[in-house]
């Protein structure tokens, strides 16, 4: 009985995080596609917690949400959160990241970490010119974007033996913490060519390392996200490159296939990758922060 | 040692602490069926030997004997097994537990499905507590009680078992006179009934009334027996304890009493909110300078919550007026008091009197600390000074001004405390119970003390539950029973029967 | 006067019916069946974990690690579920049953808390301190034992004890119940609750009085392990995953459970029942927010002013404790 | 008897010197005067917050608000400097100058404080459920302020406070050893150094002997809001931006270096330098282990490992305290 309430139809987010800005745009950008398009819109942060995530989806179902756009916090333990939204008739549409299961969620527009850095790794080769030392930044070690992005850049950088990782830490995807043990690392390796980082805020934090160890025109440093001080900082030729993930591209997206589906298109595909574009010096016009300027 | 009269037998006891030797080669016998009395000083070893033999503390030098059978306590637990309890000379209660709860700590009584037996445990401890001739109910939160009746919980707690022998460190401290005359019954009974005692306690008069023999310790050795109590005067014991004859036993000398510093009119302390009853009911009363004023009361009369009440401890609830010199004072905190001349020597001084960690020094200086600061820093070189004058003066005994006052013996920290406040120079001193559980030569410094402070011009207060005390030292006495004013008399007519009877009433 | 003692003591149990009745009024959502078991549901896991460490708090205690705890029994029952036990060396491989899992889970928590417990009494290291290295450690040892990832696809049996359910119930709460009915019995009508709550009142005294304080603190500090384990368990099984990151910062709910619950922090007064009551109160609190389509960053503001309300509330009843 | 002693006395100098040595053995990189600001300069945070939370666990308090603190005093301070404050509705706009805008910062950081102090002396809240919700509290107000998102851009003048050198030294390292050099004079040669050690040695003897309580204690708390704040400012400078989740959990590594310092949480015992030693022991630990480039997963297991390692050696020496 999801339809006898009057008043507008109630879409939720539910977002891995609202500690990285990244993430702010993608719930921020969804609700408001959302509410753009006559819904009312509730933000969740599941605080990098599978199992808050599910306390959402609970409270979500029996709250009488008409439809879930959501950012899982793990591709497999999320599963059964949207199963259940399912079997509550709720629709659910991710976001970013994907969760493995083909019948659960609705669609899934899926910004592919793993190709993303796969082609970064190129970018990275040749900028290096299959030669040199670098330092690999992870992410939380916890986090299965932390290994599917080391794993699409190790698919190519590993093929050229030249090209040497003398460290690889976890800096948490946080920008001070990534100064911190990149500040460290450059005691032991002060001869690096390159920081390899899971994020644009650890290639921040990275940069601002290699600023107070006067390095910062030696070494160069590779992002991910399209977040906007890294966008700005490639402008100014201070950072090599990131990977841009459309953020308010896919929230939009995954809101206007939201209202299709309550209006009853049922025709979508189940999955719709969405490039994720190396962004370098070159291209960088083409380009707004958070996929912003691209509609 | 296979004497049967023997029962238990402590050879050679050697007990350290880090650097200070506590015991030193002691040997004791407990006679059988008698009550064994341990003199000494503050700081002889008494409860740390009593510590020893009940099991508390497990590592030691030289042998105990339970009936000639060597044994070696691994804890409380193990002592109890062979007979041997004790009432501990601090409070040892749990206070969110009941009573009965207490008693039984450790011996439960369980059912077949292992469950506490509450009700038997409940009868047990009432009938317990009916032997002590004591009114409290077994289900009342131990917190509830007051300091006279937890340790009459302890002493139920120490009989409840069958013990062959049982270890009262200063069990009557705290209880009212009444109390200990049950308390000594209950000792008639269980020496009839073939049970030891071994006593301690610094009230020489009681000693007198139940001892069989005395054994006597200083520094931490056996310094020898007086086997025959009955025989023994005050001045042997006294000698036993100290090694020389007490010179000067305290005798007032006269002080020119000047006008009044001190005077409180209708002084009243409700319990709570409600005011539906008082802790301190309707008190007034004056001091002059070079005055003391004795506060006589038994337990639990208010005299601790009138002393607070004056030095702004309750400033919410307390009505009535308080005149210093002459003129009325607001007193709303502590410090108020402190800057109106005021000083407290609270009752319990490790609870409330010393910070135990820290030096001597710093202790004297705490209520006073402006005159060592110099520069507006505090300044190492005065506060030495400072603290050396006063351990002087009140022949302190520490190692150096520098040593850890909770290092210190009863009568040397309640001397600390004293030079906490003489350093504040007040006008008016209030000290609560100042010689409890202090030795008879301590006690007798701390006389002349106060004595030599009413001579300066102080107006002080002295509560006690001693009546010999209080008649020796105050100019006046001021009788409290029941939260009020039950009688004031001058050191002239007053008699022992007359305070006594006030008290009652 | 008895009226109003009655309505102090039964303060935990106003406030949530006061929260309830708001509720019911803000939200045709609130009061239904379906949220009920919700916020049951939701609760199960804290509760687990707070009996424990109420346990550890009446000794005085505090545990930091019990969040570690649960991720790292969890990862083990999921992973040896999952993956067993090889040698390839010794050519051994050995399988585990759910029941295996399971036990093998509990054995790790419990080996956990043991160790705090021994840290605590042998080595006198502070709880604090003991149970916040017992935190960094076991949240590594996670990371070691998964790799980094989540351990999934654990099976329908496994799947059944946290998503299952029986007699109408669901079965964390099934489990939950039963917890918090045994810590209910050997809290109040055991020697070892009886010794719990006497350590914790005056640690001193009850070594006079011949308890072991050491094991009784050790038997603690090992409980809170297993309980977190219970919680690791139902977690896992409710999201048919093991996550590396579980549990994180769940101390801080639990104590603050504890607290509001009427536990002092000071040891020896407080129950396991208002330690229920106190994560109802949270649950409730938590699954109203969003209910009412609470801003999440105002969430959090409102909860750190529930915390204090609560506790200045228990302060008024017992002002003379501290 | 008396080299033991010594040798005791600086044992936490001994086990920095024992590390360092063994690191200097494992790389050559680390004994390298560059290494040395870096480490000093990785530590001066930690520093800034633990000389504020030593005084707090001195009286026998607890500060967990201090992360959260840092991360709204820096939000703060940013979020004037960059954009001021604008009251369209009133046609009111005020800049702010980089020293307005750290005013501001620590008047923030100082004014939790004064609420925790508040909490804890006038309601009587535990302090460590006051700042329990404070930690709540002021990371919401973060999320409040900042939106979620970082504050950057702060300009060359801000960025100099966390970034330049003076006379050779890096400017976080001056200010952090201004603060503890004020710090170390406050505690020994003060009043109100000599109260803090009074209260958190035995607070009713204090109160028995005239120390105002609560006016002591509300000013220690400030203290540490506002210590949080330096370390906040001090933070966003070195990053030239304010992360609205700045400051997660460094209230865990904060006690830690306090604790590992030799100060009692019992409270009454312990020093400034002490506290500093501390952080330094975690430091090189920190930075050490990065340099051997050991995995992240192990790292986590050391550090729980050498916090207790720490606090055991110091229990060994002070056996009958608590
Ligand atoms: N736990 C301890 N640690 C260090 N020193 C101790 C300890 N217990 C007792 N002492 C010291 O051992 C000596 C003997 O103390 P004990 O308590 O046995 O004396 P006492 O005769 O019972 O004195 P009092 O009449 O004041 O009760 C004293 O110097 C005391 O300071
Ligand atoms: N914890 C308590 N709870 C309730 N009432 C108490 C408590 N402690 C004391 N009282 C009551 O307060 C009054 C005064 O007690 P208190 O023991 O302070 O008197 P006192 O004359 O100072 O005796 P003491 O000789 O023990 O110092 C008594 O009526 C007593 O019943
Ligand atoms: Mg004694
Ligand atoms: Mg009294």
């Amino acid at each position: 009985g999801d339809n006898k309430k009057e008043g507008p139809k109630k879409m939720a987010v539910v977002i891995s995080t609202l500690n990285n800005p990244w993430f702010v745009v993608l719930g921020e950008s969804a609700a408001a596609r959302a509410r753009e398009l006559g819904y009312e819109a509730t933000i969740f942060d599941s605080q990098n917690n599978t199992a808050k995530e599910a306390e959402h989806f609970e409270n979500l179902i029996a709250a009488g949400f008409d439809a879930i756009l959501f950012n899982p916090t793990d591709a497999d333990g999320s599963v059964s959160n949207v199963n259940r939204a399912k079997q509550a008739g709720i629709p659910t549409f991710c976001m970013d990241r994907e969760v493995n299961s083909l019948d659960g969620p609705v669609t899934q527009i899926i910004s592919d970490s793993f190709s993303g850095c796969v082609a970064l790794g190129q970018y990275f080769v040749r900028q290096l010119d299959k030669k040199g030392k670098y330092v690999e930044l992870l992410g939380l070690v916890g986090d299965n974007n932390t290994w599917n992005r080391s794993k699409g850049f190790h698919s190519v950088v590993d093929h050229f033996p030249q090209l040497e990782m003398v460290a690889q830490q976890s800096a948490d995807f946080d920008r001070s913490k990534a100064m911190e043990v990149l500040e460290s690392v450059l005691q032991s390796n002060p001869d690096i060519d390159a920081v390899f980082c899971g994020n644009d805020a650890m290639a921040m934090g990275a940069y601002q390392a290699l600023v107070a160890a006067g390095k910062a025109d030696s070494v160069k440093v590779f992002g991910f996200d399209g977040a906007e001080d890294v966008m700005n900082a490639i402008g100014d030729g201070k950072i090599a490159a990131t990977a841009m993930q459309s953020p308010k591209f896919m929230a939009r997206t995954a809101a206007e296939l939201a209202d299709r589906y309550l209006n009853g298109e049922r025709d979508m595909g189940k999955k719709m990758p969405i490039a994720v574009e190396v962004v370098t010096q070159e291209n960088i016009s083409e380009f707004g922060a958070y996929g912003g300027t691209t509609e | 040692m296979s004497d049967n009269h023997h029962i238990l037998t402590a050879r050679d006891i050697t007990k350290k602490f880090g650097g200070i030797t506590a015991l030193d080669h002691v040997t004791i016998d407990v006679h059988k069926g008698k009550v064994n009395v341990v003199v000494g000083e503050n700081g002889a070893g008494k409860s740390t030997l009593m510590k020893i033999l009940s099991g508390v503390y497990p590592e030691y030098g030289g042998d105990l004997f339970v009936n000639g059978e060597k044994v070696n306590f691994s804890n409380p637990k193990e002592a109890m097994q062979k007979g041997i309890a004790i009432i501990h000379q601090e409070l040892n209660l749990v206070p969110y537990l009941s009573v009965a709860a207490n008693i039984f700590l450790g011996r439960e009584i369980v059912n077949a499905m292992g469950m506490l037996d509450f009700k038997k445990m409940n009868g047990l401890t009432r009938s317990l507590l009916q032997r002590l001739d004591c009114d409290i109910s077994p289900t009342t939160l131990v917190s509830d009680l007051r300091v006279g009746q937890q340790q009459q919980v302890e002493i139920a707690k120490a009989l409840l078992e069958e013990a062959k022998v049982v270890i009262m460190d200063e069990p009557t401290s705290a209880i009212t006179d009444s109390e200990v005359e049950n308390l000594f019954k209950v000792i008639a009974t269980l020496k009839k009934q073939g049970v030891s005692i071994l006593y301690i306690s610094h009230k020489l008069d009681e000693l007198f009334k139940i001892a069989d023999r005395f054994i006597g310790l200083r520094d931490g050795k056996m310094v020898g027996t007086i086997e025959d109590a009955d025989r023994a005067t005050k001045d042997d014991l006294i000698r036993l304890m100290v090694g020389r004859d007490l010179k000067n036993l305290y005798v007032k000398e006269e002080s020119p009493i000047g006008e009044e510093v001190l005077r409180v009119e209708g002084i009243s302390l409700p319990k709570d909110r409600t005011k539906s009853g008082f802790l301190v009911k309707d008190v007034s009363f004056s001091v002059r300078k070079g005055e003391v004023l004795g506060i006589f009361g038994l337990m639990g009369a208010g005299r601790t919550e009138l002393l607070e009440t004056l030095f702004g401890l309750h400033p919410k609830l307390m009505t009535g007026k308080i005149y210093i010199d002459g003129e009325e004072v607001k007193i709303k905190s502590v410090m108020d008091a402190v800057n109106l001349g005021m000083g407290l020597v609270p009752e319990d001084r490790k609870e409330d009197g010393l910070v135990l960690q820290m030096q001597v020094s710093k202790n004297i200086s705490m209520a006073s600390i402006d005159q060592t600061v110099k520069n507006g820093f505090l300044n190492d070189r005065l506060e030495s000074k400072l603290a050396k004058s006063y351990m002087a003066d009140l022949k302190i005994k520490a190692s150096s001004e520098k040593q850890r006052s909770g290092n210190l013996s009863g009568g040397n920290q309640q001397k600390v405390v004293l030079s906490k406040w003489l350093a504040t120079t007040p006008r008016i001193l209030f000290l609560d119970e100042p010689t409890r559980g202090i030795d008879v030569n301590a006690k007798n410094e701390i006389y002349h003390l106060i004595n030599d402070l009413a001579k300066k011009g102080l107006g002080v207060l002295v509560v006690s539950s001693e009546l010999p005390e209080i008649m020796a030292i105050s100019d006046r006495i001021l009788v409290m029973g029941e939260s009020r004013i039950t009688g004031v008399f001058n050191q002239k007519e007053a008699s022992e029967d007359a305070i006594m009877n006030a008290a009652i009433s | 006067m008895s009226i109003k003692n009655t309505l102090l003591k039964f303060q935990s149990i106003i406030a949530l019916l006061v929260m309830c009745i708001v509720l019911t009024i803000m939200s045709d959502k609130f009061l239904t069946p379906e949220n009920g078991w919700n916020i049951m549901r939701q609760i199960s896991v804290n509760v687990c974990i707070s009996v424990g460490m109420t346990l550890v708090i009446l000794t005085r205690g505090i545990d930091l690690s019990v969040g570690s705890i649960l991720a790292f029994s969890g990862a083990v029952a999921a992973g040896l579920l999952k993956y067993g036990v090889a040698m390839p060396s010794l050519n051994i491989y050995v399988g585990f049953t759910v029941l295996g899992a399971l036990l093998a889970g509990l054995a790790v928590g419990g080996g956990l808390g043991l160790f705090n417990g021994w840290m605590i009494t042998r080595f006198k290291v502070p709880p604090f301190v003991a149970t916040l290295a017992m935190l960094t450690i076991a949240r590594g040892a996670t990371m070691l034992w998964t790799g980094g990832f989540p351990i999934t696809g654990l099976g329908e049996d496994f799947a059944f004890i946290g998503t299952g359910w029986f007699l109408g119930i669901p079965m964390p709460v099934w489990i939950t119940a039963i917890v918090v009915a045994i810590a209910v019995v050997v809290t109040k009508k055991t020697k070892f609750g009886r010794y719990v709550y006497a350590i914790g009142g005056n640690e001193s005294a009850a070594r006079l009085s011949g308890l072991n304080i050491s094991k009784i603190k050790v038997w603690v500090y090992a409980l809170a392990g297993i309980l977190a384990a219970v919680g690791g368990i139902i977690l896992t099984s409710r999201l048919d995953s093991a996550q590396p990151n579980a549990g994180f910062s769940y101390e801080l709910d639990s104590i603050a459970a504890v607290v509001i619950g009427g536990t002092s922090l000071s040891g020896g007064r407080g129950s396991i029942m208002g330690t229920v009551q106190g994560a109802l109160i949270i649950g409730v609190l938590n699954s109203g927010l969003v209910l009412l389509n609470v801003s999440p960053f105002w969430q959090q503001i409102i909860k750190g002013f529930v915390i204090l309300v609560a506790v200045i509330m228990d302060r008024v009843n017992h002002p003379n404790e501290d």
